[in-house]
């Protein structure tokens, strides 16, 4: 937000493990058509931070000479959050983060440790415990986890940078299914919020941003709508907008009316 | 004879993962390396040592959300 | 939305009683602490089409050579859309549009009768009488109502140039209360159908757009949040971004999860 | 003597509504006018008489929503 427009406010930034970021908007590299629509959702998103995978070296594609992820990456404006992704224990995350850190593309990492397949729920002790393994050898941990406030709390007592509650499951683009559970994580946090998971449409982006989180996480949103960069650009829109509701003070929820014009005088 | 990403495959003199990784003509700072479930720190590239039969994972950063 | 940012649609124009519109917010003028503060919001919202009320002249105001409304508002830059606010009847709502037509600041009108003061609920049958009476005169009837998909359609067939279902109470700032409703009214309307008052925050008016409605109308969520400028501009990136995750073709619900990362592979 | 918005007013040799807004000192374009409940034509303003005991409202756009 260069120029200022009328209603912006002073550049609100984000500050993310010692790291300043003015986007709020965290979004994956999953499930893209091609390495082009990612590039240009991802620009259109105006996101700073990018998660990605870690998986084998495809050696067919290798010789080939194919392009990777990190051919379209430019490593000057995105910062890497990798993640653990697909790993259902705490050996297997742990693994995979200091495998990310040998790629010596920065300390952050997205920890994900999932309970079982059909929902991807996260499994809060593996979490937890691994959580406290990672911050021992220097990670900077993002710790996605359920939107149950106690776990929160705990994780950020083992020292996570971050606390990701999940809107709904993976993917299910339903939304913020619980937004009280979000506000209580909110009051009790010293740690950064973000949303992270189950965002399915611009709406629910500013919704999770008008609570008061610090940013949101998404990546399937963005991949699997119809039309992936224009999502992208809403949901850009949508996060500012609902960060600028949050910062505006709204009104109050009433049953009743007030009139918004004065009453008739003749 | 190695086993490299799950697929059994076969060099000569080859000594540490470094002369793997220049074996398969992979650039050092794109990937991350793993010796039979042991995580290979990047300064010791050339130093870690390869022995017939062991399992090796060459890994990369790949899209994920 | 002049030059075209990353993910930006070609400039999808709204059209309404024959004029063409880029923005797709209509902002109220009631409300505000000062006509300075209307002014910036009216700007920061990004709006073409404001509201107002018909009120006797304040011959004190005048005599002081006060400034009034009209001194505030850039008619090249704004549509006028004259309210019935205020009458409980129809003969009282007639009677303003043609002392309004008298104005000569163009032939739209804002269509509100109403119930009674609790709720400020629409009376469905004084507005359609009205609205048919108001057709015949050559107004541009843009006429408020419940969301009542059933009182929707016969406003439309009764020549209303647009139908304004409320998303909740006026100034209750509780939001799209029933989803549904406007689901169905928009699936059987030919006419703009645009949601007017109820709305709260920035992401009330990203679901509205997400429904797939034309517009939305405000005017108490902006003049009373606390930083009301701010409020603006968020709604106007609401509603674009709600627009366009509506044109983008968002990802369906689902209870369970899809992952975004493949599957591990060692 | 008539009743403009509500208070009564004195004027002497007034004839039509538009002598009205011009002693009030009030644009035309800016207001419509009301006499005895009906709206009067702003191409009438010229024409359409006063006569004592009159109630004449003169209205304008305020804020509203």
């Amino acid at each position: 937000m260069s120029e200022q427009a009328p209603g912006q406010m002073p550049a609100d930034k984000f500050t993310l493990a010692g790291r300043d970021y003015t986007s709020r908007l965290m979004v994956g590299t999953g499930k893209y058509a091609t390495f082009e629509e990612m590039e240009k959702a991802l620009e259109a998103s105006g996101c700073e931070v990018v998660t990605v995978a870690l998986r084998r070296v495809d050696m067919d594609a290798h010789r080939r000479g194919d392009k990777n992820l990190l051919d379209h990456i430019d490593l000057r404006k995105y910062t890497l959050l990798p993640n653990t992704a697909g790993c259902f224990n705490k050996e297997d995350a742990i693994r995979i983060c200091r495998l990310s850190r040998e790629l010596e593309l920065g300390d952050f990492v997205k920890l994900e440790v999932l309970s079982e397949q059909k929902t991807l729920l996260p499994d809060p002790i593996e979490t937890l415990e691994a959580c406290k393994v990672l911050v021992k050898e220097g990670f900077k941990v993002l710790a996605y986890t359920s939107d149950d406030p106690i776990m929160a709390l705990k994780l950020e007592e083992a020292g996570a940078a971050a606390v990701m509650p999940l809107g709904a499951p993976i993917g299910s683009g339903a939304g913020i299914l619980n937004p009280n559970n979000i506000a209580i994580i909110l009051e009790q946090a010293k740690v950064p919020i973000i949303v992270d998971a189950g965002v399915g449409t611009a709406s629910d982006v500013a919704r999770a941003m008008e609570l008061g989180v610090e940013g949101v996480l998404l990546n399937t949103a963005i991949a699997g709508a119809k039309k992936p960069i224009a999502m992208a650009r809403a949901m850009k829109l949508a996060c500012e907008a609902g960060r600028l509701a949050y910062l505006a003070g709204r009104i109050p929820k009433k049953m009743y009316a007030t009139a918004s014009s004065p009453p008739v005088d003749f | 004879k190695l086993t490299v990403n799950g697929k059994a495959e076969e060099f000569d003199d080859l000594n540490t993962t470094a002369d793997l990784l220049t074996a398969l003509g992979i650039a050092r700072e794109r990937v991350a390396v793993m010796v039979n479930e042991d995580v290979v720190r990047r300064a010791d590239l050339e130093t870690h040592p390869l022995k017939d039969g062991d399992t090796v994972e060459v890994i990369t950063m790949v899209g994920g959300g």
